[in-house]
Formats: structure tokens, C-alpha cells, sequence
């Protein structure tokens, strides 16, 4: 509880309570901005280590395949340790509810981490080709959604930044996860079998950025949030740092180990900030009734 | 009025909330907008302290505009008698009545009396502080005067002689204009014109209207008489004995109403029996022939007495040794509990028992009341949790101060836990005297125990260790009736049985049904009268929870039982006209049955039942047959509700507005400033605010409670759910006086009187507002009296900062309205606190 | 409790007063007092006034006082 | 329940503040002057003051979005139409407390406190709501607030019977004065599909601390599904285009 910080106890202003937030602030600790980051990782290098395996670019479908597993084995490691009661994660599996984008994901995470673990230890030990091949569909299949579910699992809260992004949010998360996975095999390969997950990168980056512009356009006085305080902070290194690791990049990723070296790093750098900023924004955005209570008022006279 | 009803007795305010939805008018009149405010129809913010101002000017409006039902009136009080000739009112003599002495300070009241009559009273000291001996036994229940016939000497039905009763209550509240009252209390004059009008307009034949009050009333150094001027204005509107109307004395614990009825009080014994005094009596006869009335139910005092001696002593107690009655200890002086704490000080009173009171928070000065416990030699406390009273001598504020140093203090403290009302079983009697009784849920826990059980035991023991003695003192402890069943691995007396002993036996030994079975000639025993009866049959009558829907009348006689005879309201034959019908369909209670020649309705009626109302009492009928039978008071000697006392009061026949104590303003009204007659402690220990505006301590301070907290804390600052509801001390102060005095809100602030100072946290609110008094501007403090240094709650004490000014009727303190002044910040600590204070007193720091 | 009742012995003895100054009987300790009643039950209010009274214990007092 | 923190709030007699895990009812305190249409004209006192206090608990949702996210199925619909939290079920994966657009639920964090007599201990991490005392109502009892309520201010009953009572006293308090009187969720229709605790509000949901217009947020959740689909796709078909596409 905060102390006292109005006036008197007159000082109910006329559009909240005491200046209380109406919601209650998510109780998420930084292992979810992280997740957010990792399961887009994971879930879009799946995606990018089948489409290599179809257009026969065996090096990046198998880079792309473990850095993949890296972030199958990382994510549910924070989502367990984010959990009130750890031990009780597997009853995440013990129903399938489509009105939970958390149950979905968990069993999505579940499908896509199996089959990219299957995927990969196959791999390792060169066996059982048939299995790998089966294997790499279902983590290719299930990529996509992992990349994209965390979006909608925001969006299906009352967070008003979260809820009113949910148009937009899933194209945010995807372009950015995919430019995340073409980053990270950059940063893997050398530039000469980089030159698809390089386009990706520099693609992904520059689709999220226009994303985000566009979400934070429709968003109005709700996108105040996403450019103050932390959230603000975090923002503006996001989109820095994407931008400059797409120009170096597009400029001399294809020539200069190092060059490519940097620009992958940066864009990670600025995936992960934009996730950090837009989990912050709603922990913002919960804590001002003023948001709750201005987006709903707007609602009611449109609604007139 | 003087009452915070849904905060401080919300079970109860149900009904006025359910009274509201069905139509009526709900006003309150208090100086802190409150959840009672904010509930009802009419909120009026007047000054603490002004009350009698505000209701005596209803009174004037009343009578002025001829509002008072006037059948009821000349019939039912005593409006047409006459006075004697040399009564002076306070419009003659500057405020005050005759018979004033200056010299001792108090009122001979022989010229109040009515004309012709002598109704002198009763012998006894007439030392300061303990005026009228009489006059403390009628503070608790008043016995009538002598008077037999039923009919006082010379009355006049047209109310039209000068020196009639209500000729002279004209003359008497002429001065409380609308205007008056306005400036005394602060409010506008359209406010109280609202508040008078809808009194009016809602009493008489088809409406009545009712009082509530607390200690907003009684705490001041005025208390009796702001009731009696209720008492006044509903005697007039006819609201007494009837439906819905009556003066409704809100008690602030589970069994005050009890507690006084059996009472644990100096100077009377059960059932307002009086208290004897030292050299009053020649005898037992003696004793009962100066208290009984001629006329009216008191006539039967020896019954009740001697009843009660027979209670207490049994076989030893026979005529031949006039049943005991010299082993009562006689009374000569105040003993009430702050005269008791004063003495204690002096070091005169060597031990003390403290059982559910908690005085080092609750009492007004409580910081004298600790300086005195630290004289005693021992103490004893029992309470539900280790309180502050218990553990003065340990983390007091004086041992913060240096004032006490534990090292130093002799006072041997036991600490015992009780056990609380869940864990025994027994009867309370609440406000409107209804005893209920309450079972055991649980066994009390360890080493709790229930005070039957310690005061039975400790009877035990004493009597064990005396019974060889062969002092005479020690007879009446030997001879006592002290036998009750056992039962249980505690050995639990048993609360029935004690009931039984209260209810009474015949000499049949058989439970009695009714007070009047009671005989003067030791055939009877009874430890309370007005109790007798809540064991016919042999039946608790008080365990009695049949719900209301499951009755025919909304009165519901069968849940529990009211004193007296299970009446659930006083005077109730006044609900019909005098010829004994019913004012009104809508307001049909108890009336007369022709046929069946009885008094009937829906309460038992509080009249003999079978008296025509056209009786007339013969000449020299004494007792109940001198009433006649159309006067309902049967309790008075003249079966009249008086508008006028002419006897019981020490402080005047009627009242007047005097200011408090401590008042920032003079008074309005007259001259004389304060109740001439209240009782003051005049020593260095017991410092007074100086009066007047002299900027020292400018503002009215009131203390109050809070839903969440009950009384001292003891009971509710130890238990998490209650504690995290009121968990600090807070001062109320108007954004005003916040401005004025660069309070913050939600900052600390420093609330200081001559006494001493203590720290709240700063609620700034428009809840108490300033008031105008004829262009002066006051400014009111709300204070919580509930915290003190125990319980997972702490804070300080708002009785730090009271003084010791009481009423002189029945000994109350004045805390519902002084003076204090307030600063920003926290108060200085330890030593640096008693300095402080002094530097305000001595107005050396700069406000 | 015996203590306590030790206590209750010694002190009436101390400081009983038999008569006044005057000779009228008093019949009366004012060296102990006993506080509190209203949060009691009946009965408790009842063995309290009864065994006071009879100790010459005058200075009975509660809630109601205050 | 233990106490959740001993703190003085200055918010006038409010010190619970709001709903949450350790505190399952509340009761919001709002001093405020009358507004001058409430205060009859010839009322004597123009600058009139009014508290508006209202208690409050878990609204019970007919379309409850705590319930809909839940992923492990602890939250659940009683026979009695509440929504009640298992907690030997609850994982605290804490989806509830933002999905709950009146911040209802939360997850327990009791305070550590050195003082005796206060159940103090380390984070609880399941969440935990008002249940309208779904163990009282299993044993045919009403729900301890209605039952404790003195001015039956706090009613329990079915709905349908409570809509009229309410209806009632609405047109009632609206005659006598307060023209800002409204009911707060009994519309079936509104965005949570009406509460099963509804109230009786003076002025503004939001004065009180409540949301003017609560919606579930899983109403929208086909729509985001979709979104997400064409996301999802959008972003395989990106990739397919840069990798496979691009192919030299």
C-alpha cells in the first residue's frame, strides 16, 4: 500500500479513487520480457531452419535448428521459475483451454520444444533421418505460432496498452521474432552463408519498426506509456539499436564478419529492448486508472 | 444528538435506516459530519459544547409558536403547577437560580420546590463535592418526594398563572431565539428552523418523534441537563410512553445499562436502592421512611430493601436485627472513580481492582490516573490481554518522560486474563433494558478465567481466612449468603444460580414473578428488584430467543426480557389519551378495555392493570393507589413527566446553556460563564485551559470513537482484522485550520493542552467544519481516543490531553468539548515533552 | 488468588474505619477500590457489588461513570 | 485472513484501499460535497457534504476473463454461479490478475512483520480472490458480508430477485434526491455479461474506484486468435519468401 499522498481525505478526485489503479499491476517478473524474447527466437528460427531444409541451405537450417533449441530448452526454464508455485508447472498440461493463450502456448511450447529437442538430437547423432525430417515439420509448423501466441497472451488481458495493441501486436512480435532468428544465424554463420537469415534480419527489423510505428499511431493517448518512464527508455534503445544493426547490416553484413557480427548483436539488443518496453508499458499503463478510465469513457461515446 | 449512532451502535442504527426507507425523518445534529451524518436526512454541524442552546431553542420554538400538544401537556406533566414564590430563574438572577451559595459553591434547592409542598431533602453532608445526598441517587432513577393523594397542592389547567410551571418555562427559553442559537452553536438559523419544524410537524396525535443520545451528551460538565432539556422538548410534543418517540440513552458498552441496574457504582445498591449515609439513619425503618415515596411505585422502597438485605445476608438477616441493615458501609463523601483516582494520588487508597476498564487510555486525564497507580500498593487487573493500565509501570508515557521511573514504582501489579463474554455464560442488559443471556461457545483458553469465577472464588478464600475471626468488622463477610454451585475442572460458579438469587425466592422458596410480590417483612429475598421476574417460573426468561416473525406483535415480548415485567416501554399508558383510548389508530400501544376492565395493547402496560382512568386516589392513599388514573408516570410521586424539577438536580430546575469548562467563547445567554455548580479538582495535578480567546489553546477539541475499535482498545487494538482497519492515530482538523496551521494531510501534528501533548497523523477533512459565533470564526479538532502503547496498533492517548471537570450530578467528565491548540509535526520526546508543554502554557513558543 | 485475597485482608485492617470523627458508624474501608462492570455480565456486576458491599468496600465504580 | 499491513492511508476511513489477495472486501470512503442538483432548494444548507461508501468484492462475472485464462483450470464456475479459485490447484502463473479488469484478484504476498500475533511469512504465489464464501454457501449459509451487514446494505439472493429489489431502490434514492444514482453491473448486456455482484453507485463507477465500462478481455479473443493466425502466417510466408524465394 502506498502512503497518503493527497491533500486531504477530500481529495477523491472526480475520476478515480484516491489516484488508485483500478487493475492490478501483473505480477510477472523479468523472466516473462525475457521468455518473450526467447520463445520468438526459438519459435521463428524454427520456422527458418525448415524453410532453409526446403530451399536446401543445409547450414542455416542446421545452425538455425539449435540456436532453435537454445531457445526451446531457455524458455521454459524462466516460465517455470516465473511461476508462484515452480513445482506445480506441469499442471499447465493438465487441461487444453482455447480461452487461455497461456494454455494454448504451454502446450505449443510443449509440441515445439519436443520436436525441435527430437529435431536436433537426431541431428547429433545422425540417426533416424525419418523421425529428424517428421520432426523439423512439427517444429517448423509449431515456429510460427510460438513466435506469435506471446502477443495474443498480452493483448487478452485488461491492460489497456496490451488489449488495445491487439491488432497489432502479433505483427509486431512476429517480424521481430523473425528478424530476431535471422539475426542470430547471422551472428552464427559466416557472412558468405548468411545472406538469407541476413535478409531476414534486416526484413524483420525493418517490418517490426514499421509495426510498431503503426501500432503506436492507432494506439493514441494509450501509447503515451510505451514512450514514458522505463518503458520509454527501453523503447528508444529498441528502435536505435534495430535501426543501426539493419543499416550495418544491409551495408556491410555481406562483406564484413565483424560488421555482421555487430549488426546481428545490435538487433537481438533492440528485439529484446522493444519486449522489455512493451512489458513495461503495461505495467504503466495498469498502474494509472487514468488510462483504464479514459479508454473506457471513449468507448462509451463512441458507443452512443 | 451527542450520538454517532452508525459508527458506534450500528446493529441498532438498522432500525433507523429501516425507519428512513419507510419514511422518516432521520436529522443529526453533531459537531463532526459523520456515517450517521452521511445516512441521514438532515446533517446540522454545531459547536461542541452548545447543544443545550440548540435544544432549548427548539424548546422556545415550541412554546412560541404554540407547536406542544396540549392535551398531553396539561394532563400528563406537571406544566400547570404552581411554584413557590421564591423560586428565581436564571432571567433574574444572571444565570443563576436561588438558593445559590458562593460560598460553598453548590445550590440549597428548598426554593425550587412546588408551592405548598414540602419536599426538602433528605439530611446528609453538604461538603463541596458532595452536594444533595439525595441528588446522587436521582442522577440514577430518582425516588419521588414525599406527597400522598396523588395530586399536588394548587396547579392551574389554563397554564395561564405567572408562576406556573409552564408560564415559567416560557419565561425561562424566551431568550433562545432562533438568532441566539445561531450564533451560540455556530449553525444558520435557517438550519435550526429546519430541524425545530420537522420536530414538530412530526409529533402529536399521529406522529412521534425520538431522541438518541450518547456521551456526546453526557460528557460535559452540563451532561444531565442537556437530557433534561430533551426530556423538556419531548414532554411538550407529547413523544414520551408513546410509539416511536422517548429519550433513547445509547450505552457505549455491552451492559452499562447493567452495570448501573446491578450497579458496580458507589452510591446505590440494586435497583437504585440508595447507598445509606453516615449518620442519615437512626434505623432500618428510618433509612426506608426518608426514601420511600408517599406516592407511586418508590412507595414500596422497604419491600425492595429489605428484599435485598435478605439476598445478602438470608437467615441472619431478621427484623429483630433490622435485617442486617447496619452492615452496610456508609457514604459520606463523593466516591465516584475520579474522586477514588484523586485520593489514590494523595496515596489514600492502598489497592485497587481493575476488571474490563482500561483507565490509563479510556479515563479522561489519563495520565493522572497513571501517576496515581503508581502510589498504590497493589494492583489488580484483569483483562483479555495485558493493557495499558496493567503495564503503566513499564512503557507508560511517563517512563518515556522520566516523570516515572520503573525502578521506583512500589505498586505490586497482578495480571489476570479473563475470560471474555464467548467463553462464559451470563446475561447483559442493553440500552433498551433488556436483559439477554449469552452461552458458552468454548472453554476459556489456559489460565482465562470469567470474573464470576474470580469474584466467587476470591469471596471464597477471603471468607475462608476470616472465618475465625472475631472482629465485628468482619460479620458481614462472615454472615454473607455465599454459596454457589460448582461445576467443571475450573470449578465455574454457576451464572444461573446467581440469576435465581437476583430474581429472588418466596418464602416458599420458590422463584418470585414479579417486584410486587416483594414483601417489607424479610418473607421475600431479591438482589435487584426491577430484575424480579426474569427467572418465573423457575425459567431464565432472558434465554428467551424466539425471532419476531415468529410472533404476533412487532414488540416481540418473548425474546428475552425487559426490566421491568418484561415492559419494553416506560410509562407506556401515556400512549393513550386520558380517558384511556388511543391517541390515534396509527399510534395504538396500550389503552383501556371497557369491557374487559383492564389496560391492554401490545406491551405489558406499565400501569396497574386493572386502574379505570377516571380513578381518582382517595385522600391519604399512599403507594401505587395515590396515582390516579390518568397520570402515567408512575415512578413520580405526582405521576407527572416533569418539565421542572423541583427536586433530584444539583445544578438547577431547569436547564441553561452554560459553556464548557474550557470554551474559547463567553456564554451567549448570560453572565455566568460556566455550570456554577460542576465539580472541579482545584490542584496543581489537574490544570485547566485558561477560558476566553487568549490564543493559547484556540480551538474546541472533541474526542470520539470509531466503529473499528472499542473504547480503550484493550479488546480490539490486539486483534490484525480490526487493527488493520484503524491502525494509527489521527487528528481531524478542517482544511482551514490545516491552512492556518500548516498542517498536511497525512503528516504529523502535534494536539497540545495544558496537560500535557500528544501526536496524531493529520486528516485534513471538511467532516468537522469551522463555525461563526456572531463573526467569530472557531475552529473544532476531531479526536480518536483509542490507542495507547499495547496492542499491535500504538499510539497516544487523547485522554492524555482531558482534564478532570465533571458533572455535578453524577460525576462525569467534561471530554466532549475543551480546548487545545495544534502544531505541525511530531512532539518532542521524553523529557523534552513536560517542557514543551510548559512553554505553551506559559505562551513562550510562537504558534 | 490468595495473594490477592492476603492483600484484600491486610488493607481493609489497615485502613478500616469503623466510625467518623463524629462517632457516626461508617463501617467502611476506603483503602481499595474497584473499577469496571459495564463490559461484565449481570451476575458478575452482582457477586461484585455484594462482595464489596459486605467487605465495607465503598469505592465500587465502572464504565457507566465515565 | 492475516492483516496486510498496519498502514494509516489518510483515505478518509478507508484502510483497506482496494480488493486484492489478503483483502476480500472492501469499502471505498469518498467525501465530496453534494452536488447542487442533489440537495433539495429549500434545503437549509447549500454547501451540503456527502460520503458515498460502497463495499465491494469480487464481481463474479457471467463472462469471467480470470476464469477464461486460467491455464490450469483452478479458477472455476460453483454450482452457485461464483467464481472461485482452487488453490491446491494454482500454479500462480498469475494470467488472472491482468486478465481481471475490475484488479480483483492478485497474488498473495504476505508482509514479513517481526510482530506476534500477525501470520506473516514468504510469498504465498497463488492467487486468491473474494470466493462470496463459497464454503458458507455450500453449508446453505449466505455469504458473511451479507450476513454481518446490520442495514442490509449487503444483499444475497438470486439475481434476478436482487435486479427488481435494486430497480426499486433505485427509482427510490433517484426521488429522494440523488439524480447521479445508477446501478453498477446489473445489465446482463454489458461487457462482462452482468456482474453477480452489482451495486448501487451516486456518482461514477471510477470515484469509487471501478471501471466505467469493464469488458472481458477474452470477448476479443477470436478476433486475436485470428490476428495471430495471419501473423503467424504472414510470418512463415516472409520467411519462405526471403529464404526460399531469394534462393540465387
Amino acid at each position: 500500500m502506498t502512503p497518503p499522498d493527497s491533500r486531504s481525505a477530500h481529495a477523491a478526485t472526480p475520476d478515480s479513487y484516491y489516484g488508485r489503479p483500478i487493475l492490478k499491476e501483473p505480477v510477472w517478473k523479468p523472466q516473462i520480457p525475457f521468455y518473450l524474447f526467447t520463445g520468438g527466437l526459438a519459435g521463428a528460427s524454427g520456422v527458418l531452419s525448415l524453410a532453409a531444409r526446403i530451399s536446401g541451405d543445409q547450414r542455416l537450417a542446421r545452425t538455425s535448428l539449435y540456436v532453435g533449441l537454445a531457445g526451446e530448452l531457455v524458455s521454459p526454464a524462466l516460465l517455470v521459475t516465473d511461476l508462484g508455485r515452480p513445482e506445480r508447472f506441469l499442471n499447465m498440461l493438465r487441461v487444453f483451454k482455447v480461452t487461455s493463450p497461456m494454455s494454448v502456448g504451454s502446450w505449443i511450447l510443449f509440441a515445439s520444444g519436443g520436436a525441435t529437442t527430437t529435431a536436433a538430437v537426431c541431428d547429433k547423432l545422425a540417426r533416424l533421418p525419418r523421425a529428424k525430417r517428421a520432426a523439423e515439420i512439427v517444429s517448423g509448423v509449431s515456429g510460427a505460432p510460438l513466435a506469435v501466441y506471446t502477443a495474443t497472451l498480452l493483448s487478452d488481458t485488461a491492460v489497456p496498452v496490451w488489449h488495445e495493441a491487439r491488432r497489432e501486436l502479433p505483427f509486431v512480435f512476429a517480424a521481430g521474432s523473425a528478424a530476431s532468428a535471422g539475426a542470430a544465424a547471422t551472428l552464427l554463420l559466416p557472412p558468405r552463408a548468411a545472406r538469407s537469415s541476413r535478409r531476414l534480419a534486416v526484413a524483420g527489423a525493418l517490418a517490426g519498426e514499421c509495426m510498431t510505428f503503426a501500432m503506436l499511431r492507432r494506439l493514441d493517448f494509450l501509447a503515451e506509456p510505451y514512450q514514458q518512464a522505463e518503458a520509454g527508455t527501453y523503447k528508444r534503445v529498441a528502435t536505435a539499436a534495430t535501426l543501426a544493426g539493419a543499416s550495418l547490416l544491409a551495408r556491410r553484413g555481406g562483406r564484413s564478419r565483424p560488421s555482421a557480427v555487430t549488426g546481428s548483436a545490435l538487433i537481438l539488443a533492440g528485439e529484446l529492448a522493444l519486449r522489455w518496453s512493451i512489458f513495461k508499458a503495461g505495467l504503466q499503463s495498469a498502474r494509472d486508472p487514468d488510462y483504464t478510465v479514459r479508454l473506457q469513457r471513449r468507448r462509451l461515446r463512441q458507443n452512443q | 444528538m451527542g450520538s454517532n449512532m452508525a459508527e458506534n451502535h450500528p446493529v441498532g442504527f438498522q432500525w433507523v435506516v429501516e425507519a428512513r426507507e419507510r419514511g422518516a425523518q432521520v436529522i443529526h445534529v453533531d459537531p463532526r459530519f459523520t456515517r450517521t451524518s452521511a445516512l441521514a436526512s438532515q446533517w446540522v454541524g454545531i459547536r461542541a459544547g452548545s447543544d443545550i442552546a440548540f435544544l432549548g431553542g427548539i424548546v422556545n420554538y415550541i412554546l412560541e409558536n404554540e407547536r406542544y400538544f396540549l392535551e398531553y401537556v396539561v394532563n400528563y406533566t406537571n406544566a400547570p403547577i404552581l411554584l413557590r414564590d421564591d423560586f428565581r430563574d436564571t432571567e433574574d438572577l444572571d444565570g443563576l437560580f436561588s438558593g445559590w451559595d458562593p460560598e460553598t459553591e453548590t445550590y440549597d434547592p428548598e426554593s425550587w420546590q412546588y408551592r405548598g409542598m414540602d419536599m426538602h431533602a433528605a439530611s446528609g453532608g453538604r461538603e463541596r463535592g458532595f452536594t444533595q445526598v439525595k441528588g446522587h441517587a436521582t442522577g440514577h432513577g430518582g425516588h419521588g418526594a414525599a406527597l400522598s393523594g396523588g395530586e399536588p397542592p394548587e396547579e392551574d389547567p389554563t397554564l395561564q398563572n405567572p408562576r406556573c410551571v409552564f408560564q415559567v418555562l416560557k419565561r425561562h427559553f424566551a431568550r433562545y431565539t432562533p438568532d441566539a442559537v445561531a450564533e451560540a452553536c455556530g449553525c444558520t438559523v435557517a438550519e435550526f428552523v429546519a430541524v425545530a419544524e420537522t420536530l414538530c410537524s412530526n409529533s402529536g396525535r399521529e406522529r412521534t418523534g425520538a431522541v438518541c443520545y450518547a456521551v456526546g451528551w453526557t460528557q460535559h460538565t452540563v451532561g444531565v441537563q442537556y437530557i433534561r432539556t430533551a426530556a423538556i422538548m419531548q414532554l411538550l410534543l407529547g413523544n414520551i410512553g408513546r410509539p416511536g418517540g422517548g429519550i433513547l440513552a445509547l450505552r457505549g458498552h455491552a451492559s452499562i445499562q447493567g452495570s448501573t441496574d446491578i450497579p458496580t457504582l458507589y452510591d446505590i445498591l440494586p435497583g437504585y436502592l440508595t447507598m445509606p449515609h453516615v449518620g442519615a439513619y437512626d434505623d432500618l425503618a428510618h433509612y426506608i421512611e426518608s426514601n420511600k415515596s408517599g406516592a407511586g411505585w418508590w412507595a414500596n422502597f422497604g419491600s425492595y430493601a429489605v428484599s435485598l438485605l435478605k439476598a445478602y445476608w438470608g437467615e441472619h438477616a431478621t427484623a429483630q436485627n433490622d435485617f442486617c441493615f447496619d452492615y452496610l458501609p456508609r457514604i459520606d463523601q463523593d466516591n465516584s472513580i475520579y474522586k477514588c483516582v484523586v485520593d489514590m494520588f494523595d496515596g489514600s487508597v492502598k489497592g485497587f481492582i481493575v476488571v474490563g476498564e482500561n483507565p490509563a487510555v479510556g479515563s479522561s486525564h489519563a495520565k493522572l490516573h497513571r501517576l496515581a497507580m503508581a502510589k498504590l500498593d497493589w494492583l489488580v487487573v484483569r483483562d483479555l490481554v495485558d493493557i495499558e493500565t496493567s503495564s503503566f509501570w513499564l512503557d507508560g508515557p511517563e517512563i518515556e518522560t522520566g516523570e516515572l521511573k520503573t525502578a521506583e514504582i512500589a505498586t505490586e501489579v497482578f495480571f489476570l486474563p479473563a475470560a471474555s463474554h464467548v467463553e462464559k455464560e451470563g446475561s447483559f442488559t442493553n440500552t433498551q433494558r433488556l436483559l439477554q443471556w449469552h452461552h458458552k461457545a468454548v472453554e476459556p483458553a489456559g489460565d482465562c478465567r470469567s470474573d464470576l469465577w474470580f469474584y466467587y472464588h476470591l469471596g471464597r478464600i477471603i471468607r475462608e481466612k476470616l472465618k475465625d475471626s472475631t472482629e465485628e468488622r468482619d460479620l458481614p463477610i462472615r454472615r454473607l449468603t455465599w454459596s454457589y454451585p460448582v461445576a467443571g475442572a475450573q470449578s465455574e460458579p454457576s451464572a444461573d444460580a446467581v440469576l435465581a438469587e437476583i430474581n429472588g425466592w418466596s418464602q416458599k422458596n420458590e422463584p418470585l414473578s414479579s417486584y410486587k410480590e416483594l414483601k417489607d417483612d424479610g418473607s421475600t429475598t431479591c438482589g435487584c428488584w426491577i430484575y424480579c421476574g426474569v427467572r418465573a417460573d423457575g425459567v431464565n426468561q432472558a434465554a428467551r430467543k424466539k425471532p419476531h416473525w415468529e410472533q404476533d406483535d412487532y414488540t416481540a415480548l418473548e425474546w428475552a426480557w425487559a426490566w421491568p415485567a418484561n415492559r419494553r416501554l416506560l410509562y407506556n399508558r401515556a400512549s393513550a389519551d386520558p380517558d384511556g383510548k388511543p391517541w390515534s389508530e396509527r399510534k395504538r400501544y396500550v389503552w383501556w378495555d371497557e369491557p374487559s376492565g383492564k389496560w391492554t395493547g401490545v406491551d405489558v402496560p406499565d400501569f396497574d392493570e386493572a386502574k379505570r382512568p377516571d380513578y381518582v386516589p382517595p385522600d391519604g392513599a399512599e403507594g401505587p393507589e395515590a396515582i390516579a388514573g390518568n397520570h402515567p408516570f408512575i415512578m413520580q410521586a405526582d405521576g407527572r413527566g416533569w418539565l421542572y424539577v423541583p427536586h433530584g438536580l444539583v445544578d438547577g430546575p431547569l436547564p441553561a446553556h452554560y459553556e464548557p469548562q474550557e470554551s474559547p467563547l463567553r456564554n451567549r445567554f448570560y453572565p455566568q460563564r460556566s455550570n456554577p455548580a460542576r465539580e472541579r479538582y482545584d490542584r496543581p495535578e489537574n490544570p485547566a485551559n485558561p477560558p476566553g480567546q487568549d490564543g493559547r489553546y484556540p480551538f474546541v477539541v472533541t474526542t470520539y470513537r470509531l466503529t473499528e475499535h472499542h473504547t480503550a482498545g484493550g479488546m480490539s487494538r490486539s486483534v490484525p482484522y480490526l487493527a488493520e482497519l484503524q491502525p494509527e492515530m489521527f487528528v481531524e482538523v478542517h482544511p482551514e485550520l490545516a491552512k492556518l496551521r500548516g498542517l498536511e494531510h497525512g503528516d504529523w501534528a502535534t494536539v497540545v493542552t495544558t496537560r500535557t501533548a500528544i501526536e496524531a497523523r493529520v486528516m485534513v477533512t471538511e467532516r468537522v467544519k469551522p463555525l461563526d459565533h456572531g463573526g467569530r470564526r472557531v475552529h473544532q479538532v476531531g479526536l480518536p481516543y483509542h490507542w495507547g502503547s499495547k496492542g499491535l496498533v500504538t499510539g497516544d492517548s487523547a485522554n492524555d490531553l482531558s482534564g478532570l471537570f465533571l458533572d455535578p450530578n453524577v460525576h462525569i467528565q467534561e471530554v466532549k468539548a475543551f480546548t487545545c491548540d495544534i502544531r505541525p509535526g511530531r512532539r518532542p520526546r521524553g523529557a523534552a515533552l513536560p517542557a514543551y508543554v510548559e512553554r505553551i502554557r506559559n505562551g513562550k513558543v510562537e504558534s | 488468588m490468595e495473594m490477592i485475597a492476603d492483600r484484600i485482608v491486610a488493607a481493609r485492617s489497615d485502613t478500616w474505619e469503623a466510625t467518623d470523627e463524629q462517632g457516626e458508624v461508617t463501617r467502611r474501608t476506603l483503602g481499595i477500590a474497584n473499577l469496571g462492570g459495564a463490559t461484565l455480565d449481570n451476575e458478575e456486576n452482582y457477586l461484585i457489588k455484594k462482595l464489596m458491599t459486605a467487605l465495607g468496600v465503598v469505592q465500587v465504580e465502572n464504565q457507566a461513570r465515565i | 485472513m492475516p492483516e496486510d499491513g498496519l498502514v494509516w492511508t489518510g483515505e478518509s476511513y478507508d484502510n483497506t484501499s482496494a480488493l486484492g489477495a489478503d483483502t476480500w472486501r472492501h469499502v471505498a470512503f469518498i467525501e465530496q460535497r453534494a452536488p447542487a442538483s442533489a440537495t433539495d432548494e429549500s434545503d437549509a444548507h447549500v454547501d451540503a457534504l456527502r460520503w458515498l461508501m460502497s463495499s465491494d468484492v469480487c464481481k463474479h462475472c457471467t463472462h469471467a476473463a480470470c476464469l477464461d485464462v486460467c491455464p490450469t483450470g483452478s479458477l472455476f464456475r460453483t454450482e452457485f454461479g461464483t467464481v472461485v479459485v482452487q488453490e491446491d490447484i494454482c500454479n500462480g502463473c498469475g494470467y488472472c490478475i491482468p486478465a481481471c479488469p475490475f484488479g480483483v484478484i492478485d497474488r498473495r504476498t504476505v508482509p514479513d512483520s517481526s510482530r506476534p500475533g500477525i501470520f506473516a511469512g514468504a510469498e504465498d504465489g497463488r492467487a486468491f480472490k473474494c470466493t462470496l464464501c463459497y464454503d458458507r454457501l455450500k453449508g446453505g449459509h449466505e455469504p458473511a458480508c451479507a450476513k454481518a451487514c446490520p442495514t442490509q446494505s449487503i444483499q444475497f439472493g438470486p439475481l434476478d430477485e436482487l435486479r427488481d429489489r435494486a430497480a426499486k431502490r433505485l427509482e427510490k434514492v433517484r426521488d429522494d434526491g440523488s439524480i447521479g444514482a445508477r446501478l453498477y453491473g446489473e445489465d446482463p448486456d454489458d461487457g462482462v455479461g452482468g456482474f453477480g455482484a452489482f451495486f448501487l453507485l451516486l456518482d461514477e463507477p471510477e470515484v469509487y474506484g471501478l471501471p466505467p465500462d469493464p469488458q472481458t478481455t477474452t470477448r476479443d479473443l477470436p478476433e486475436m486468435w485470428r490476428t495471430a493466425a495471419f501473423a503467424a502466417g504472414a510470418l512463415v510466408a516472409g520467411v519462405l519468401a526471403i529464404v526460399v524465394g531469394g534462393r540465387e
